[in-house]
């Protein structure tokens, strides 16, 4: 019993973590250092999953762990810092949205998620409970990060953080199965979308393309 | 057989024909075929529903095909009602089909004529046939859509596309306040056949709503004012034997579903209903004819007279709606026998007229009656046969038009037994509104003829016109033929709409034929009485009398000379009086008030060599205040929403995020 | 028997409306001339421009078809039967039933038609003219008839012209405004039917001004003749309508024998001069109003009409 | 065809994605198309045997009712005829040099997995599976979106795949929750993701957790099937892609979503303190249609006018089955079927109609019932359906639609009326310039199979007026078991 309150202690702490890591990204407003709090949240979120499956002793959650660590916590930052370089992208964000009310909307947003999950009748076990709360904030907050970063790197990281939110909620979630498979195929997934920047050239940000491009592209020019 | 199952199969024939036209579209005889063939397809329904409606009590016969939708079926049934309509219809088709004949083969492109032609008249028979919403609604949109394609049948003349367009999305627009109207009958639970609809009570709401879109629904595509603007478009636009159908028969099968809906589904009216009605018509009638009088091209001016003559059905329907409300049978019966004789009338005489434009059409290739003229003498056979008609649709004795005309004005000589005051007043001012129309009609139609057929021609087409094939002129003859006997005969008419008035209002006029002398006594003949064959009779004699009188005793010298010109004799046919300068008095009253009319003189100073100018403004209201309205605030929107095309990805994602708080939020704080 | 009777007593009337409609005319003429201190022409001399007329040669415009040559018989043929179906000195006659007050209108209506279309055929522009102001007027006027035959087959409760003589000279009609509005609205389209000052100039050939004069321009001989006979009949047939509807004093019953005949005749007549003699003094009393004043004109008589129909269920409650 | 006979799902499975082996790795246009369209035509037989044969019992995976046997038919069948098209017009592509050979083996390979993963999201008994089978054929589409590698093109493609992976994202996070909610009652581990299991015991789930669960699914599908905030890769996705793709996306694609959105409706709907999902669909539907009308009027490319006509009629089924009730859900089933069928007609012909006159815009083509009267009548016919005139089968539903909404919520109908009235005006205004009027742009002959065309609309037009019973027997139940 003392080992379980443990147990749950922790995990919370950690979940609890990537949603104090996912509001730093919030305020990051330089590339490197984004990339790097990026990193951070990759290693909190392997730490995480590592130490589910410790405690459900679920072996297989370990594979996801190592993906998180190696894949999203060095590999991709690495790979997105030589983008950056190559295609010598702006080194500081601009932010559609003020990083104040950002900070903001991300502190709503954590409420709405605590409130929504709280409904949640105890009886699902409360570690499951809290971890979804922290997961949904996750989630939303890196949806935040997409839609108030003008970057197309920060907008791939912020689809990175809102994607451990998703892992996070599925090792959280007890003898969930396919759990493996679904991060890979993300992994997949993020590969996919950092090749695409890299091959189609999408410099600064996914909204480069003006609307009259669109026009003479579209056949829809009045 | 049972009637209504020989009606079903003829209108399995017509769709056979019309397959048969798609296969042999290129073929050179198709054309003859397919006419040849609606015509006796139509005359063997016509002949069916005739043996009905007169036959010894004829008593609803239903059929039920396993078509439509699929737990109800395709329910079909005839009771008198529908076969007096069948009778419009048919007559309609097989006048038409013969028209065709010879009209036909001076279509430019048969091939999208020839296969709708038939699928149209099968779709009308339908309509009127159909005993359950689905089916009803099936049959009705698909009359549009087979007209609709007639009308595009010339698509590549300047305007015509415009006039499909703005059919079709009226029509349609008719049909989805139809649907509604259907829904609300059905409730819930789906009961979409008739004699379900029949059978329930419908609270004043429910009526008082399918009131409102009936209206909508079948006066759209009557042409009630104002929703009439696509029938001056479109029915010009088509084959004249077409515009003839969709004038003279499909504005019918219109009202038709009004009154099934209105007098047979709905049960005992409330009398507030029939204010409405009556209000309606009333300006129609007006409105519809005083459109005609500006008008200068001869179909267009057809078309809005067809308004007018839908403006004063739906009055007299109004008027049946009062009296039934108050449970005057008798005089609701009256009012009701008027409006189906002038339904009767109408489909003749405006069928007759269109094809005498049809006529015109192919012996000249003109429709702007301002470049014709003179066609007396060179059309003597369809001037005659269209003089007829104008006669009769201008309600002048001994012609049908007036007998319809007649007995509505005896109809509305019933109101002081109404109870409502507001009726009392309103029937007799709606009385007056008719009279206007009356009046204005003939106004119009010596217009209608008197440019066209009569003075000098204004341009060479109309100086080489020749008279038309032989097959046109009979289905004219024929068509003025019924005029007249209508008009001599009302009392066989009549009693032959008795059944009807007796099923759905439960009343009838009282037996005509046993009046003496043929003549005909709505309520009694102390009140009011008319006999069209004695008043011919008289006509007659007294002009053969003074005509043998004068060739008995005065000089038969007749000399030919110029006509006098008031000293200068004027050389060219131009200065005639064209159709606008004739409506030019009747603008100077009306127009300013209706149309916003402003005549533009630009004369010349003295001295100025230039020629002076006179320029007409007229505004169509309706179109202008309604309908482009419309159109503006769907065309702002949408480039409004449009914006939306052409945002960011980042932008689309805020949408997506928005959308997800939103629905969130709203199950914090809902559950 | 009856029959027999019935029909001669029809005939009489016929005849008698042909003979006195030129007489009338004539007699009013007689009277302008003589209130303008003339001399003025017999009251016989429409009867010799008649023969006159009759006697000469018809001139046809190039471009006339035969429409042109049949409308006078179709118009005088129409207002003669019209005018045959007014009881004039007796009611109840074989034939009245056979139109009411509407079909008269109606009937009055198509002998306009065609003259309106005679006179398009022309093809020249004073026959437009005339036309299209004829119908105009014609367009106003119609209505206006109607609503007073509304109104006054609402009081009777019949629009047949017989039952309603009946009802008016019956004691229980009372003096009613609505009645009163009516007959002033019938007046004044009588007079605009008619083609008589203030609405047309039957005399006047000053082309601009002329209505119905310009639309039967090119008519000539026994033609015109017909026409002329036809204006005749027609200005008997209004005044003997406004005579026999609003004073059916004297007027004969049905078989009430020969005696009673000869009385109605004779209140018939001295109801014609009376008539005559007032139209003439109103015509020499005032002066014709320009085209375009018509209209309001006739819209009076109309809204006087409609008042009037409308004034009866005020006046009488059902 | 031995193991067909023996299993049938086994079949419907496994027939595309070896056949997506082997065009892989075969050349030659003429052999491959061959291929495609047989082995299209066999997963079509297959699932027609799903009649015929007694179902197999629900496993863990595999699932086969009286729902998704609908769907599974008509997905097999427009994927069939489809691929005749697609042959005839990839011809037409290869010679104007659009695609090349390596693009062409990965076209077809690209084809029959996205079949396979249509398939298998149909038959998948496993809302888990179910999730990466949509996720599959959605990737698919998004590589074969961007075939043609015009900047359009790719543009589109990228739109589609971030809009995507988005709602990718959610579908999944509403999956986990639905798990979370399973797992106390059903069990950890495989069971608490079997459908039928989920199904039987969806009253003792947790309410809050499916509410939050739904939003989030309902997002994530909605996402596919292009309900109208989130619609934004549809329109471009439809119009840069090739023209099969289109027909497919509209067709199938859609349903596939739309299939998975049903499921947990039904799911949700059997829980009795979870929210009602219908007001949601109903006003989503909504929102789809009007928008959708409006934006028509504004539409020059023709194949983005009927991708938006799509998202009109996507939003029209979704308010169908929001309303509920056996005639609204029956009316919602028949619709989507009709919509599958005659979008895909219509998108056939205007595969060939573009191809021919070389653009896409609209107001450079004209008058075609002149120059290509088959063609052209036959766009005539497929607009007239799919805006909803009689005899055709989409009349029926919107009929039913209409009149059933009407009845129980008037403003809602006369909302749904004005929508349709919309989109019909914008539709016909279109259709009247395009297929009427003088001919614009080349005549040059069509050389086209008509045959997927034609059958199509023969199929939507008997539709309209006949139903077979078992047919209608079908759909009834399906519609009670909607609820």
């Amino acid at each position: 019993m003392q080992m379980h309150s443990l147990a749950f202690d922790i995990s919370h702490t950690l979940a609890g973590g990537l949603v104090l890591i996912s509001f730093m990204m919030l305020y990051q407003d330089r590339l490197y250092s984004l990339l790097n709090v990026f990193a951070l949240h990759a290693v909190v979120l392997a730490l995480s999953v590592a130490w589910q499956a410790y405690i459900q002793d679920a072996p297989h959650l370990y594979i996801t762990a190592v993906i998180a660590l190696v894949f999203k916590a060095i590999v991709i930052p690495v790979a997105l810092h030589r983008i950056v370089k190559q295609l010598g992208i702006h080194r500081d964000i601009e932010s559609a949205v003020s990083i104040g009310l950002t900070m903001l909307a991300g502190m709503a947003l954590v409420a709405l998620s605590m409130v929504l999950m709280l409904r949640v009748t105890a009886d699902a076990d409360p570690l499951a409970r809290e971890d979804l709360a922290f997961a949904l904030s996750v989630v939303l907050l890196g949806l935040l990060v997409m839609v108030t970063r003008r970057n197309a790197v920060s907008q791939v990281v912020g689809f990175m953080s809102l994607e451990n939110g998703l892992v996070l909620a599925a090792t959280g979630a007890k003898g969930m199965p396919l759990v493996v498979e679904i991060s890979v195929a993300f992994s997949i997934l993020i590969a996919f979308i950092v090749i695409g920047i890299f091959l189609f050239r999408i410099r600064e940000r996914f909204d480069s393309v003006d609307v009259s491009a669109l026009d003479d592209y579209r056949g829809e020019r009045r | 057989m049972s009637s209504v199952v020989l009606q079903i199969s003829c209108v399995a024939g017509l769709l056979g024909i019309a397959v048969l036209a798609i296969i042999l579209s290129r073929a050179k005889t198709s054309t003859t075929i397919i006419y040849c063939a609606t015509t006796a397809v139509s005359l063997v329904a016509l002949f069916g529903s005739i043996r009905f409606l007169v036959g010894e009590a004829p008593n609803p016969s239903g059929l039920v095909l396993p078509v439509g939708l699929p737990w109800l079926g395709a329910h079909f049934r005839l009771d008198a009602l529908a076969s007096f309509f069948l009778v419009v219809v048919n007559l309609g088709g097989a006048s038409a089909s013969l028209y065709g004949l010879g009209y036909g083969h001076h279509d430019p492109a048969p091939h999208r004529v020839l296969p709708f032609f038939p699928a149209f008249l099968a779709g009308m028979n339908l309509v009127v046939l159909a005993d359950d919403a689905f089916s009803y609604l099936l049959c009705w949109e698909f009359m549009s859509l087979a007209s609709w394609a007639l009308v595009m049948a010339h698509h590549r003349e300047s305007g015509n596309a415009k006039a499909g367009y703005v059919y079709l999305v009226m029509a349609s627009f008719g049909t989805l306040a139809l649907l509604l109207a259907f829904g609300l009958l059905a409730g819930p639970t789906g009961d979409y056949g008739f004699a379900a609809i029949r059978a329930a009570r419908h609270t004043p709401y429910v009526a008082t709503l399918v009131l409102i879109l009936m209206l909508l629904g079948a006066g759209s595509k009557a042409g009630l004012v104002p929703l009439h603007v696509w029938l001056p478009l479109a029915h010009p636009a088509a084959p004249s034997h077409v515009s003839a159908l969709m004038s003279g028969v499909m504005t019918k099968v219109a009202i038709y579903g009004f009154i099934r809906v209105i007098f047979d589904l709905l049960g005992q009216p409330i009398w507030p209903a029939s204010v409405v009605v009556l209000f309606l018509g009333g300006i129609t009638a007006v409105m519809g004819i005083l459109y005609a009088l500006m008008e200068k091209d001869l179909k267009r001016l057809l078309a809005y007279s067809t308004i007018e003559n839908i403006g004063v059905i739906f009055a007299s329907l109004g008027l049946a709606l009062a009296f039934q409300a108050n449970g005057q049978k008798l005089a609701a019966a009256l009012a009701f026998t008027a409006a189906l004789f002038h339904v009767l009338n109408h489909s003749f005489f405006k069928s007759l007229l269109f094809f005498g434009a049809g006529a015109v059409l192919t012996a000249t290739g003109e429709r702007d009656m301002d470049k014709l003229g003179g066609l007396i003498h060179r059309m003597p056979f369809t001037s005659f046969v269209v003089l007829v008609g104008c006669v009769a649709i201008s309600a002048l004795p001994p012609f049908n038009g007036f007998v319809s005309e007649w007995l509505m004005f005896q109809a509305v000589l019933q109101s002081p037994e109404l109870p409502q005051w507001a009726l009392k007043i309103m029937v007799p001012a709606v009385g007056a509104l008719l009279a206007l129309a009356a009046a204005l009609a003939a106004a119009c139609f010596v217009k209608a003829f008197g440019v066209t057929f009569l003075g000098r021609p204004r341009s060479t087409a109309a100086e080489t016109a020749h008279e038309v094939d032989r097959y046109s002129l009979s289905a004219m003859i024929i068509l003025a033929a019924l005029c007249l006997l209508a008009g001599i005969l009302p009392g066989l008419v009549i009693d032959a709409l008795a059944p009807i008035t007796i099923d759905i209002l439960g009343g009838r006029m009282p037996i005509q034929a046993n009046e003496p002398w043929l003549s005909i006594a709505p309520i009694a003949e102390s009140r009011s009485s008319y006999n069209g064959l004695l008043v011919m009779i008289f006509i007659t004699l007294s002009a053969s009398l003074s005509v043998f009188v004068i060739h008995r005793f005065a000089s038969h010298a007749v000399r030919r000379g110029p006509a006098w010109g008031c000293g200068f004799s004027d050389p060219t046919p131009a200065a005639q009086y064209s159709a606008g300068s004739f409506a030019q008095p009747i603008r100077r009253v009306f127009g300013t008030l209706v149309f916003r009319a402003r005549d533009h003189v630009d004369m010349p100073a003295p001295g100025d060599v230039r020629p002076a100018r006179f320029r007409i403004e007229l505004h169509d209201l309706v179109w202008e205040g309604i309908y482009l309205p419309i159109v503006g605030a769907v065309g702002f929107s949408s480039d409004r929403l449009n914006r939306l095309q052409f945002l960011t990805i980042r932008r689309y994602l805020s949408l997506v995020f928005a959308t997800l708080v939103t629905l969130l939020l709203v199950l914090a704080i809902w559950s | 028997m009856v029959v027999i009777s019935d029909i001669i007593v029809l005939g009489v009337q016929m005849l008698l409306v042909l003979l006195l409609a030129p007489l009338l005319t004539g007699f009013v003429r007689k009277i302008k001339a003589r209130l303008v201190r003339r001399q003025g022409a017999s009251v016989f001399q429409p009867y010799r421009d008649l023969l006159r007329l009759l006697r000469k040669e018809v001139v046809l415009a190039e471009n006339t078809s035969w429409l042109f040559r049949v409308t006078p018989y179709v118009t005088f043929a129409a207002i003669w039967v019209a005018a045959a179906l007014v009881p004039t000195f007796a009611t109840g006659l074989l034939f009245n039933w056979t139109a009411d007050l509407i079909a008269i209108v109606a009937l009055l209506g198509s002998a306009r038609f065609f003259l309106a279309l005679a006179g398009m055929d022309v093809g020249t522009s004073f026959g437009g003219i005339g036309s299209s102001r004829e119908v105009m007027i014609a367009a106003l006027a119609e209505p206006a008839m109607l609503l007073v035959f509304f109104c006054i087959a609402l009081v009777a409760g019949s629009t047949q012209l017989s039952t309603v003589a009946n009802f008016m000279g019956s004691s229980y009609v009372g003096l009613r405004v609505s009645l009163g509005m009516a007959v002033i609205a019938l007046i004044m389209v009588a007079l605009a039917e008619n083609a008589r000052i203030p609405v047309d100039n039957p005399t006047t050939h000053l082309e601009l001004t002329m209505v119905h004069e310009a639309m039967v321009l090119e008519y000539s001989g026994r033609h015109l003749a017909m026409i002329e006979f036809g204006a005749f009949l027609k200005l008997l047939l209004y005044i003997s309508l406004i005579a026999c509807v609003f004073l059916p004093w004297k007027i004969a019953l049905f078989g009430t024998g020969p005696l009673a005949y000869a009385v109605g005749a004779g209140a018939y007549v001295v109801k014609l001069a009376a008539a005559g003699f007032f139209l003439a003094l109103f015509e020499t009393a005032t002066a014709k109003m320009r085209v375009f004043r018509i209209p309001q004109f006739l819209g009076a008589a109309l809204m006087l009409g409609l008042l009037g129909t409308l004034l009866l269920f005020v006046s009488r409650s059902f | 065809m031995t193991m067909a006979s023996l299993d049938p799902v086994a079949a419907v499975l496994l027939i595309p994605i070896v056949s997506a082996a082997l065009l892989a790795v075969l050349p030659g246009y003429r052999l491959t198309a061959r291929l495609n369209v047989v082995a299209s035509l066999l997963t079509f037989v297959s699932a027609l045997s799903l009649f015929v044969i007694e179902r197999p019992q629900p496993g863990p995976y595999v699932l086969v009712d009286d729902l998704n046997i609908v769907f599974i038919v008509l997905n097999t069948f427009v994927g069939f005829t489809t691929s005749i098209f697609s042959a005839s017009y990839i011809a037409h592509e290869l010679e104007t040099g659009r695609l090349t050979p390596v693009y062409l083996r990965f076209y077809h390979a690209m084809y029959q997995t996205m079949m396979f993963g249509m398939n298998l999201a149909f038959v998948s008994n496993n809302i888990g599976l179910m999730w990466v089978a949509v996720e599959i054929a959605t990737l698919t589409t998004v590589l074969m979106v961007g075939i043609y590698r015009t900047h359009a093109a790719l543009e589109a493609a990228w739109k589609y795949f971030i809009l995507g992976s988005v709602g990718i994202a959610f579908a999944l996070f509403g999956t986990i929750l639905v798990y979370m909610a399973a797992r106390p009652i059903v069990g950890e581990g495989q069971d608490g993701m079997i459908w039928t299991l989920l199904i039987q015991h969806a009253a003792a789930f947790d309410p809050a957790l499916l509410n939050v669960a739904f939003i989030f699914l309902f997002l994530g599908y909605g996402t596919k099937v292009g309900l109208a905030p989130l619609h934004a890769w549809l329109p471009d996705a439809h119009a840069e892609g090739p023209t099969p793709i289109s027909a497919v996306l509209s067709g199938l694609l859609l349903n596939v979503a739309l299939y998975a959105l049903l499921r947990f409706k039904i799911l949700l709907a059997a829980n009795p303190d979870a929210i009602a999902p219908g007001p949601l669909m109903v006003t989503m539907g909504l929102v789809s249609l009007i928008f959708a009308a409006f934006m028509l009027y504004r539409r020059r490319d023709i194949k983005r006018l009927f991708a938006y006509s799509s998202i009109e009629h996507m939003g029209i089924i979704v308010f169908a089955f929001g309303m509920g009730g056996p005639l609204a859900n029956f009316a919602g089933l028949l619709h989507m079927v009709m919509h599958s069928l005659t979008k895909s007609a219509i998108f056939y012909a205007v595969g060939h109609i573009s191809q021919i006159k070389g653009t896409q815009r609209i107001n450079r083509i004209r008058g075609l019932t002149v120059t290509h009267p088959a063609l052209g009548w036959g766009f005539v016919v497929g607009v007239v359906a799919i805006a909803g005139l009689p005899p055709l089968g989409i009349f029926m539903s919107e009929f039913l639609i209409v009149s059933s909404t009407f009845a129980r919520q008037p403003l809602l109908a006369i909302a749904l009326v004005f929508g349709l009235l919309l989109a019909f005006g914008a539709l016909t205004l279109r259709l009247t310039s395009v297929a009427f009027g003088e001919p614009r742009g080349s005549t040059a002959s069509a050389e086209a199979s008509y045959v997927p065309m034609l059958a199509h609309i023969a199929l939507v037009l008997c539709a309209g007026i006949y139903l077979p019973t078992p047919l209608v027997v079908w759909f009834q139940h399906v519609a009670r078991l909607l609820g």
